[in-house]
């Protein structure tokens, strides 16, 4: 297990020990596993929270911010966070105005969130409602895409709610372009090496020294095929082809594009495939519009990359522009 | 009469018994997901034996679903204590219960597991465990309840062997989960089995 | 070989061409393998330029930008560029007011910046400076601290000369001002894997799967000593020990702090390294001014990380907190 | 006397004799460095020896210092395309060079060798060799010229094999690099080498 770590089981409190004081004009940690932000919940706004488990920096906690989310349960690595927590989120989070559950697809993580937003209607009175990312092309078939898992379009979603909240629209209005932004979003992930939860010290799969997974979950879910590496612009190739085969893009559509490394994969190489998928898109007439390349979803050190399309209206584009400010992004 | 004593008593059988089966369900549960319904089950149930729970039954069982939440909010646990929870609401008040409400609370678990988790009968998930057992002890004398739950536990275990997993992580394995054991199912009939250890 | 790319020999210009396509409102390549701003030089502004090899993304070029850097000369991965590609980011940086040479201390660069120097003084009439970083406190005894080789000291350094320059100051005063962020940095690094130089195709050293190194370079350069990897509040303890011994800091001193990761290591490893680094500081009585932590100065996928601290007095720290904007940082 | 004819033929020679030498000099360098002398030296020369020269010996040997440069930043790179030039401003306006100027030209290149790398004699670099080089052909007949370098370069090699390197990376591994041959060193053995070839 290559990895800078304490004792195993204290790998989560003492991240988020480390990110708090880091910075302590961001993030505060008033109950244990749950990021709030500094300043407390903003009276009238909009709340936003998220949750899941630990291990994809700078998802989730990381996005709790100014324009961003006001707060977030955290699980044990790859673990869904507890019902009392995300109520505790959602309490942190509410400024009277309601609160938006935002986060990704998975089935423990559903279930906890439900239980929450019935235990803060009925012990606090506050109204939630949920938006679901389900932005994974290849982890559920179109006609289930409500099945699908949330991967990096998370950070669209929040950017895009979190503006909106920011600016004063109500819950039911945040919530609807929460789910505008889920709806426009698709992603896809490759991977190349597996990465090691603490408490369990071995790698999540195994794979081989010259093999690839087209399609793999950011837990590892498994993917469409495994083979031999491909070229880089392969690779771009077959994500782009199979993202725009599940929302297909007409000339002069706009769309911004987010290549995000699972961890280890260096930013040259997400430079390697940006480079590529914008031709195809440049071919197809499609406009980019900030485009994101980095670390913005990730599985520890796991190797491999994901690539999000989400398609823009003025709405959007607008609301994706405004700014925002976290430890790991500024808008 | 079942009281709050004697639950105390068989949660102590099945933390012991499930104890046991902590690997089984972890690999079980390693081939389609995320390897860690025996750690779930064994943390959650002796969590709940270690609780001290009051004389009301409702309570009681109340008590049990938020030890399970404490420890667990993988899916399983999330389940287990919802079953509860819906028994627990059904309860309320009383000081014991009588063995012929057994099946109806059963059925208000699997009613309140269907809709926390959104799935459905047949999906291969430890629902269909608890259909299985709630129809098989309609209208059954208390003496032979535990067997019969058990019977029903393991022959829906050994049916949906055969059949593909359409919920959860297993989903996504598709084709591939057939021929393997549901984890959920399997560690349902480990807590039944614990009942009569 | 576990990474995303094409020929190999291609793997710097794609991804050059990746950045510049992604970011068009910052970078520019009029050069090949030369990243310049996109708006040109700024007249009557110090230049400031920086060189190295390719594979430690943002360093070199990720730092060309606003408040920072004005061109970058880059070469191969791990390999110095020519002469002629740093004088050409010397003419690209040229405003008029001169331009200083900001890059690290590693023989080929020394060599290949000294000779542009000289080039485009006899051919472009630009007078130039340089300092040089040597950081890395375990690369050369104290004695023969000229010796040391620069590593992520770079970041603050290019941030608080950028930031002279940006504000008017003239190439003397940048020049001096630099010098003195190099003076107050000190750097130590520690790996758990290797990374792979695309041309050579293979590891840039062995190490076994249980083992760390202290004190090893961004190159792969030996270290102090390997061993048994040890828990992290240990190696954050041995790595404050060697920074502090060698620039000792008294109660009410201020410092920033870098804890930075080679590549693969997760954000989540390295807060567990800041929280019990802050915990050394705060005994001793230092203040933390915007401390950083992330990916400033990496070797593409290599485990491991590398703290800097750099003592801070009012000049510096205004510097440093003075606004600032690349792709891979916002101040 | 020496034209750039000559001096176009030598340099074939060495492209093809260092050529051979690529891997034995890549795992010197390897030893104690980042192993990528011998591709420097043997791409540098191939470079060189493809170069078109001018008649002028002085603007000849400057083309040689641009081929090494163009293809080659390492510091070995560097330091050769420096010698060349510092004996290129020796020999410029010259349409051929007297052997006897020989010497003359392998110390300028030397001097702004050392003054380029910041290194002094006795570092157990290139610079060893070039000084011995330059030491030994003090004086002698053009006859005699080449054996003498070859002598002199491979003297240094052995001479410094027992001694710590103290300059380039190879400083870092300190008294490790005892017993192991200066990759520099050896690198300017099989150039003076290719001469003979
Ligand atoms: N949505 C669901 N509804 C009902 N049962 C489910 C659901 N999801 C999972 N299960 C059951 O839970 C078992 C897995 O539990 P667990 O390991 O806790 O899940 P995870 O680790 O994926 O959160 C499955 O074998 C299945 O029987
Ligand atoms: N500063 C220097 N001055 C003189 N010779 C040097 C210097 N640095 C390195 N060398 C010589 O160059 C050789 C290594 O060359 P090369 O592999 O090109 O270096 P690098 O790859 O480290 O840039 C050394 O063996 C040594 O003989
Ligand atoms: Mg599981
Ligand atoms: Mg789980
Ligand atoms: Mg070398
Ligand atoms: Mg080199």
């Amino acid at each position: 297990m290559k990895k800078i770590l304490n004792n195993p089981a204290d790998y989560v409190d003492e991240m988020l020990e480390g990110m708090v004081v880091a910075h302590p004009e961001i993030y505060a940690q008033p109950v244990r596993r749950v990021i709030a932000r500094a300043g407390g919940a903003t009276a009238g706004k909009v709340g936003i929270v998220t949750g899941g488990g630990s291990g994809h920096l700078p998802i989730f906690t990381g996005y709790v911010g100014k324009g961003l989310l006001d707060a977030c349960a955290i699980g044990d690595v790859f673990a869904s966070p507890s019902a009392e927590q995300m109520a505790e989120a959602i309490r942190l989070a509410d400024g009277g105005a309601g609160v938006l559950r935002l986060y990704g697809n998975y089935g423990g993580d559903v279930m906890n969130f439900d239980m929450a937003g019935e235990m803060v209607e009925m012990e606090n009175d506050i109204r939630t409602t949920t938006v679901l990312l389900t932005d994974d092309v290849v982890s559920a078939a179109k006609e289930e895409a409500e099945k699908r898992r949330g991967v990096a379009g998370m950070v669209y979603a929040f950017k895009i709610a979190g503006a909106a909240a920011e600016a004063g629209s109500d819950l039911d209005e945040v919530t609807r372009v929460a789910q505008k932004a889920a709806d426009s979003c698709r992603s896809i992930g490759m991977a190349l090496t597996p990465c090691t939860i603490p408490q369990a010290g071995k790698p999540t799969f195994e794979i081989d020294e010259g093999e690839m997974e087209m399609g793999m979950g950011i837990h590892g879910e498994p993917g469409i095929w495994r083979a031999a590496i491909k070229p880089a612009d392969e690779i771009a190739d077959e994500m782009m082809t199979r993202l725009l085969d599940d929302q297909p893009l007409a000339r002069g559509d706009k769309v911004s594009i987010l290549v995000n490394s699972l961890g280890a994969t260096p930013a040259e190489e997400l430079y390697i495939l940006f480079r590529h998928a914008k031709k195809r898109l440049d071919a197809a007439g499609v406009e980019i519009v900030m485009p994101l390349v980095g670390r913005y979803a990730t599985s520890m050190e796991m190797t491999g990359a994901t690539i999000t399309l989400i398609k823009l209206d003025d709405e959007l584009e607008g609301l994706l522009k405004a700014p925002a400010h976290c430890a790991f992004w500024t808008v | 009469m079942i009281d709050s004593k004697a639950i105390a008593t068989a949660l102590g059988r099945i933390a012991r018994h499930t104890a046991g089966a902590t690997d089984e369900l972890c690999s079980a549960d390693g081939a389609l997901g995320d390897g860690d319904l025996g750690i779930t089950v064994s943390k959650g149930f002796a969590e709940a034996a270690a609780a001290d729970l009051p004389a009301d039954v409702g309570l009681a069982l109340l008590e049990i679903a938020k030890a399970f939440q404490r420890v667990s909010s993988s899916s399983y646990g999330t389940l287990v204590a919802t079953g509860f929870m819906a028994a627990a609401k059904q309860s309320k008040g009383r000081e014991a219960i009588d063995p012929a409400d057994i099946p109806a609370l059963v059925t208000a678990a699997r009613d309140a597991m269907i809709q926390r988790g959104k799935g459905a009968l047949g999906d291969k998930t430890v629902l269909d465990g608890m259909d299985a057992i709630a129809r098989a002890l309609e209208g059954l004398e208390a003496a032979g309840m535990i067997d019969a739950a058990i019977r029903a536990a393991g022959a829906t275990v050994e049916e949906y062997r055969g059949k593909p997993n359409k919920l959860g992580r297993a989903r996504m394995f598709g084709e591939k989960s057939i021929g393997l054991v549901d984890p959920g199912q399997l560690a349902l009939l480990r807590i039944v089995e614990g009942l009569k250890s």
